[in-house]
């Protein structure tokens, strides 16, 4: 990613605003991840566009020195489609947390999804309300203690990557903060996918919600806990890749290797003809609790929403040529008086 | 057959008259909206001027037969320039007992009622609510009544077609229009060709309607049955080409005549709603014009998707109606405190809630006006009429581009839906309202201020993606004066509060003066704004065919008023304000100038009739 | 469903409103399934709740002698889960259309999914927005001619199925408007399953996209295209059990049986621990053109909201007593002056 | 520990005096609105009458040093009954450069300023944006400047404790409260114990907290560093229990307070959103009280819930700032229609988008009053003080249940987060606002109707599920009369909309008329609202401490206004509105009343304070 012969560096990238996250969160990382990732793209700096919600997460288009805009709740995936269907030519970038996506914004998110509009989420899942001082969150886990669950939450979380899946996603992918290098190869297979692309992205938030990844992240835990799947490649992990996964009757488990074959793993195929098997994958966990898989889920390609709406247009002008506005409003029959 | 003998022959001649309204009243399912529309083409293009009301009914589908399911369509024809489509139908067609009931309070006096006697049978009495058959039981000896047993004329102008079941009974609708044609002496041509083209792919379907209409024709010209007919000759119309337009119609092709003036793609974002989702309809048609609409998945996302694509430098628009306008409301105060163009259709309809879906109604005046939290002004214009939408649109745009603001375009299902003859203007003619996108910086140090204003309208920059330098952010917080960075400076909050505020009030200086429907020196003064034009017009022409002095302004623009507003108002001892609403302008005025006007408020679902402003004048002038 | 010792007659749930549906419309036939039903259920009929949005659909309240609302476009789920955890004895129900639960309020449908609230959603899906005459909606077809897509939609729809799923419902099923005794088969096993339940119910509206279900309802092709699920029974379908699922590698597809041998055939489990084979069954079919799966997908009874919220209630009286209003407003320190 | 040498011991005297504001500022991290609360604990229980200000950063933690990240709490003690925090804090503490240069503007004239000497090196200096060192520039030297090396002093005082690294220096705002508890001859129990309960687990911790806190006054006794000290006698307040509240406690108490006097359980449907969140935290607290809490998806689902709930019989409430009140609009508008009770609570911030989140305003007023589409009246009530939300509260759900309609509670980030003392009420002693659920059917034919309205409130009938015979279906399309069917005949239409907004008007009857505050023979009315309650009242009587007279009225009903509103007005010559808007309520009373009064506007994002409302008093009085 630090290509010496990129257009652009990493300051390129950086604007005069300062940083006003808390000091040690994880949003610090995730941005250090993009403006390297952005820098080796060959990518006119003008042309990218980054939109946000409202959350910790998004302060982060103040932060690039791109054009952007900091929106409103749970609105960016909508705007950004507006933006994206309008100037497809635009690389186009939403920034969100849990709360901002997931919550208020879950609708446009999935609708997002279901039309493959080109835009590229991020969604900076800490698993909890950052910007309003620790809420749980749809993705924090039953029994979580916070201000507005003093007695433990009772609401069932959702799994992104699940949801995503279940709403046709065309790309779903999920990395974690902490490691720069596996986020910036799924900023790179987000932005050369064609459409829509969620990665879920595991960000610590270090006041409100500490250590929520530390299974994935801890120097003993992670080499145990993460999961990397990647297409064409059997599904094992663990220091030795001593554990892998089957796909049984549907639905995936954990094995041992040694127990049942290297044959028997299931081999991830990220853009087989159903998102079923990267289902069956995403409920191998429900939160990071233990092993968890991070990689591509799925990378299938289909018409992007943008692609079809061009072609009509294109269309359009081919058989009628282009609009003519004094036909258009004589279109319903004319009369004349003299 | 032996029920056509009922009708009475009562007059040989053709009696001229200078205006009559013709309502067409059925089942939701008797093409009546056909049958008006067609009559009203085929009248336009004889030349009459007219207005036209179309009236559904209630959302779903009722059983046929009910009241609920009864659908009109009234218009008025006239050989001068008329502004509705009557307060009282002059003739009645009632294709069922339903339609009777529901229309019959609103026939004029004295008035003509044809009926369709087939239908008058004791299944379809019950559904409809009679106990005993209005056309035997005396009830209806104050109408000329005309019982005409289309069912069984149809049948049989359409047995040799091949159409079989209930397709033979779809055409009464054209025997009914065929009966009118004659008794109006409207042109054929026009409803031929039009039958021709709709359903030339389907021949049964198409000599059936075709048939039956020459039937209708026929029997009221072969039988004599209605010895007087009426004539209403060609209105005096400035020269010129014509059309009808309903006022969705007109808004839409003013959007996409805006876009062309302003040299920008038009970008739509809608969900779909009434009475405003036939501006998408027509919008996505037209593919061809570069015309991008997005059905999103709801309000929200819709002007979502149009404020993104503002940012890029498209025309961004979103339309809806009032639970849709509701829901908009977060967003719009992003676009305002983002200083970007955008064009918002608000198509009024009956509220509050769900309310009233299919009926008109002015009542989100103070909505738009004071709808957003904290301090967040936003000009509004409204349409007057439905080719006005056509003008008003264009206007609403030059607002937005050119000081850079959210501009809400008031219109309501009166307009929507309604069509009236619009001279058609020449497009080459359209003024020029494009912008420029900021390509250079613009500030000393050579960085570019995304908030540095025109000296004039205090707008912003637009500095779209792509152009290199200009990279800047935009966002929600309160921005900084100039650089347009997060700013929680006291002092910042309320200058940029007060400049967001001059912005819009400038726009003041930027609109025309308002001039007075003469009568200046009349002791009262009848204000109104969007589709009350009509009526107030036509019951103050009333009152002025009494000799009396009334004046009269119309707003297009409510937000910023005109700068002369003030003193209009204080030159009459007397200010009436008609609305559909409980006084919502009456409101603003009150508030804004200090003027103890009189409201004239009606909350009905339907609008003004002339005589009810007449009288009110009439009221206002005695008292 | 016609017990004799019922309670209740259909007619007793019918209320003296005039329906006001298009003659024809399917909503008449789930009318009836619903009544029907509902009058054999041992239930009080002052403890039913219909809740509906807006749409045609959304009517159906004002045809049930209950206690009903319609409410606005998309909430009903929200307003619905306020009755039912305010009043969990309470039978609670909603009535919606494929663009009130997909479009506008997909939100509040995942949402109430994934909290499993105890709420029984009817929707009904006739992948067209019948109410505003006729526009596409979330479940119609790539190149759909609306009147809102003139040239042919380029909106990719949704898998009710599948997005429920993927929002972790713990109940989702399916059914057909024309075949009352599996509809209100659906509707009983809805009814038994502690949590929320989505039946997504094919729907013909005969005005503005009739025979849209024609491959299931057909007389000549509904025996092909049926594909009935049961928990416990291998997945077979046709006029003799000719056809069966076998899901491989987590995705599902159609097999001859007499190729595979009956013991290759997938059996249905509604109860898996994980969602996975179910969400694999769901993508058998992308809407209903070719063999559909109808029949319960999963029903897994978890938590419910509202169990969680009394069991909370309960044992922080059980700790703390009943609330005490002036001790409440002295609890943070008080003083005295004389 | 030379540097202490440099505070100039200046008088011996303990100064006598009767009130005094102190502000403790500092980075986010420092601790300060725990100082400054523990400081305003111990003040309240040694008997000041006192008021709080709490002033949060930007909402996100900005880095250690700079000047967005600075945090302060104002705290104004005195000796009597004060209403404000104080315009100008006469004590300044700053723990670093960045706290001194976002609050030295404020200090009084000749105030004492304490600075945290360590943190004055050249980092923070830098971060802070000072070229040279304030302290030794002589930049400071108007005030009474006190340096003191606190880091050192803590260091040193918690150096057995076994806290390490950061821990260390956590307990320097213990070190800064301890100083001012010297100064001010504050209890020291009140302190000790907190710290006890707080941090009882974590030894470390508590023991580092209680020493920093005594060495903090140690310093100030043994060193005699300050000669003069401030003495603040108790205040003579009227006797009974106190407390402290802040007004989002108090508000969430009269919550549960309603729900028991309405003998309803009460359910809160809420998304979170500064600063409305901590009422939903509060009540999170007391599921004993059988209170149901659901944090929704956004805030149309809590609407949407709380809506629900209503129905089946809860008290539904719902809480919100403006952005998440614009969403609601459109399901408050259903409730409205449905007639049913409902309390919507918006703590207004700053506007318009997302605005200053943190910050105070009154900019919603027009929102609640017009934002919502159709005809759609609502009551508005509005809270005063902190403590006035308790009772405030209370009101507003009475008005809701007596009513049956959704009412808007308005209280603003000022009242949300600022204390003051509440002289806690006798709980038996609140007033029965229980309402009975209909059981029987109402129709003269035994059947229920759900819109029958009680002929003096026009409330409909409450009949909730579960009771056997009432079952009916309400919704959102205009209702008829009486049986609330489904109606679109037009006069019910107009006869609905009068009938929903003669309810509202009609509470008019049942709330209190307006009493002025003495000086009937004043030239001048003051008329305010909300939160600025404390400081107009303030300023009012530094004006009549120069013997002049001024009337006052600060409203709770907004609407309807109360009954004798009118003439009270028209009463005074001049009247004067003070808002934190740009004139919204007197917007309001022009628009009503034709009302030529004065605005007075600020829209800072911070209170008025007591001068402003004096100077501009002073300018109308003698212009
Ligand atoms: C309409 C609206 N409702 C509520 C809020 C308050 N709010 C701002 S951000 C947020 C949630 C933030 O959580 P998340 O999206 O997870 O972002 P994080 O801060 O954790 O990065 C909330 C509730 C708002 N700004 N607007
Ligand atoms: C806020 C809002 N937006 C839009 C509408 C208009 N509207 C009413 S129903 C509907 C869609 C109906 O489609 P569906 O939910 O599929 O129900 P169906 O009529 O097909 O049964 C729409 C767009 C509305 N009533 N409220
Ligand atoms: S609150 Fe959490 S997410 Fe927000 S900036 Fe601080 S550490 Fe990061
Ligand atoms: S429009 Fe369609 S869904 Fe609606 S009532 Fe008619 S047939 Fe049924
Ligand atoms: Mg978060
Ligand atoms: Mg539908």
């Amino acid at each position: 990613m630090t290509d010496t012969a990129a257009r652009y560096t990493r300051q390129d990238y950086q604007t005069d605003q300062e940083v006003r996250w808390c000091p040690g969160c994880g949003d610090y990382t995730i941005l250090a991840s993009v403006q390297n990732f952005m820098a080796g793209l060959d990518v006119d700096k003008e042309k990218v566009v980054f939109v946000s919600g409202i959350g910790c997460a998004a302060r982060f288009p103040y932060y690039m020195n791109t054009y952007g805009m900091h929106s409103i709740h749970g609105r960016a995936p909508a705007i950004a489609s507006g933006i994206a269907v309008a100037r497809p030519e635009l690389s186009v970038w939403v920034v969100t947390g849990d709360g901002d996506s997931l919550s208020i914004g879950g609708n446009h998110l999935i609708h997002a999804m279901r039309r493959n509009v080109n835009i590229k989420i991020l969604l900076f899942n800490n698993q909890i309300y950052g910007l309003t001082k620790g809420q749980y969150s749809p993705t924090s886990e039953v029994g979580k203690r916070t201000k507005s669950s003093p007695t433990g939450s009772i609401d069932h979380p959702f799994n992104p990557i699940s949801l995503a899946l279940g709403a046709e996603a065309s790309f779903v992918a999920r990395t974690i903060d902490m490691d720069r290098d596996h986020t910036q190869e799924m900023l790179q297979r987000a932005y050369d996918h064609d459409g829509s692309a969620l990665i879920e992205i595991y960000q610590n938030c270090n006041v409100f919600n500490d250590k929520a990844f530390i299974q994935l992240t801890g120097r003993e835990e992670r080499e145990l806990n993460r999961i990397k799947i990647e297409h064409g490649r059997p599904v094992v992990f663990g220091p030795d890749d001593e554990y892998g996964v089957v796909i049984d009757d549907g639905a995936a488990r954990i094995v041992e290797v040694s127990a049942v074959g290297i044959d028997a793993i299931h081999v991830h195929n990220a853009q087989a003809s159903t998102p079923a098997a990267a289902f069956a994958l995403s409920r191998l966990s429900h939160g990071p609790y233990g092993p968890t898989p991070v990689g591509v889920f799925r990378e299938k390609p289909r018409l992007m929403y943008e692609d079809g709406l061009q072609q009509q247009i294109h269309d359009s002008q081919a058989d009628r040529g282009p609009g003519d506005l004094q036909a258009l409003i004589g279109s319903t029959g004319t009369w004349t008086v003299e | 057959m032996s029920e056509t003998s009922t009708i009475e022959p009562t007059d040989a001649e053709a009696q001229n008259v200078s205006a009559v309204a013709i309502r067409f009243a059925g089942d939701s399912g008797d093409g009546m909206q056909v049958a008006g529309t067609r009559f009203t083409e085929a009248s336009a293009i004889f030349g009459n001027d007219l207005a036209t009301f179309p009236n559904f009914p209630a959302e779903i589908r009722a059983p046929a037969g009910t009241l609920p399911g009864v659908s009109s369509f009234q218009v008025q024809i006239a050989d001068r320039d008329i502004l509705t489509a009557g307060d009282n139908p002059d003739v009645l067609v009632a294709m069922n007992p339903a339609a009777l009931k529901a229309n019959l309070a609103d026939l004029a006096p004295a008035g003509t009622l044809i009926v369709n006697s087939d239908a008058f049978e004791e299944r379809n009495l019950a559904k409809a609510g009679y106990d005993a058959n209005p056309l035997t039981d005396g009830s209806l000896d104050a109408y000329r009544l005309l019982e005409v047993p289309m069912e069984a004329l149809t049948k049989e102008a359409v047995k040799d077609t091949g159409l079989k079941g209930r397709g033979v009974l779809r055409s009464k609708n054209f025997f009914a229009l065929g009966l009118m044609a004659w008794m109006f002496d409207r042109p054929h041509e026009p409803t031929l060709k039009w039958i021709d083209e709709k359903f030339g792919n389907d021949e049964a379907v198409r000599s059936g309607n075709e048939l039956a209409f020459k039937a209708g024709y026929n029997l009221g010209e072969t039988t004599e049955m209605f010895r007087n007919t009426f004539e209403v000759k060609p209105a005096t119309l400035p020269p010129g080409t014509y059309t009808t337009v309903t006022g969705n119609q007109a808004l839409a092709w003013g959007l996409v005549a805006a876009a062309q003036a302003a040299k920008l793609p038009l970008f739509y974002g809608s969900y779909p709603i009434t009475p405003a989702s036939d501006i998408l309809h027509e919008l996505a048609k037209h593919r061809n014009f570069g015309v991008r609409t997005f059905q999103a998945e709801d309000e929200i996302a819709a002007v979502g998707a149009a404020v993104g694509a503002s940012f890029v430098g498209h025309l961004g628009v979103t339309g809806t109606s009032g639970p849709g306008l509701a829901l908009k409301s977060e967003t719009i105060s992003l676009a305002l405190i983002l200083e970007l163009p955008l064009l918002i259709v608000n198509v009024q309809r009956g509220g509050p809630s769900t309310g009233l879906p299919t009926k008109t109604e002015q009542s989100d005046l103070l909505m738009v006006m004071y709808g957003r939290h904290g301090e967040s002004p936003l000009p509004i214009v409204s349409i007057s009429t439905p080719a006005d939408a056509f003008e008003t649109t264009i206007e609403a745009v030059r607002i937005a581009l050119k000081y850079m603001t959210p501009v809400i375009l008031m219109s309501d299902g009166y307009i929507a839906t309604s069509a009236e003859p619009w001279l058609l203007p020449d497009v080459s003619q359209l003024p020029d309202i494009s912008v420029s996108f900021a390509t250079e910086t613009n500030g000393e140090d050579g960085e570019f201020l995304p908030y540095l204003r025109d000296p004039d309208t205090l707008a912003r920059p637009w500095a779209i993606p792509g152009t290199a330098g200009l990279e800047h952010r935009v966002g929600g917080l309160e921005k900084e004066d100039k650089t347009g960075d997060v700013s929680y400076n006291p002092l910042n909050h309320e200058k940029m509060t007060i400049l967001r505020e001059e912005k819009i009030a400038g726009i003041a200086n930027d609109i025309p003066e308002i001039e007075v429907d003469p009568d200046a020196d009349a002791d009262l003064l009848v204000l109104g704004w969007g589709s009350s034009y009509g009526p107030i017009t036509s019951g103050i022409r009333r009152v002025r065919a009494r000799g009396l002095k009334v004046a009269q302004v119309h707003l297009r623009y409510i937000n910023p008023f005109p700068r002369n507003l003030d003193e209009v108002l204080r030159r009459y001892p007397k200010v009436l304000i008609p609305e559909l609403n409980r006084g919502q302008l009456w409101r603003l005025i009150r508030s804004e100038f200090l003027v103890d006007a009189t409201s004239y408020s009606k909350v009905q679902g339907q609008p003004f009739k002339s005589i009810e402003i007449e009288t009110k004048i009439m009221e206002m002038l005695e008292s």
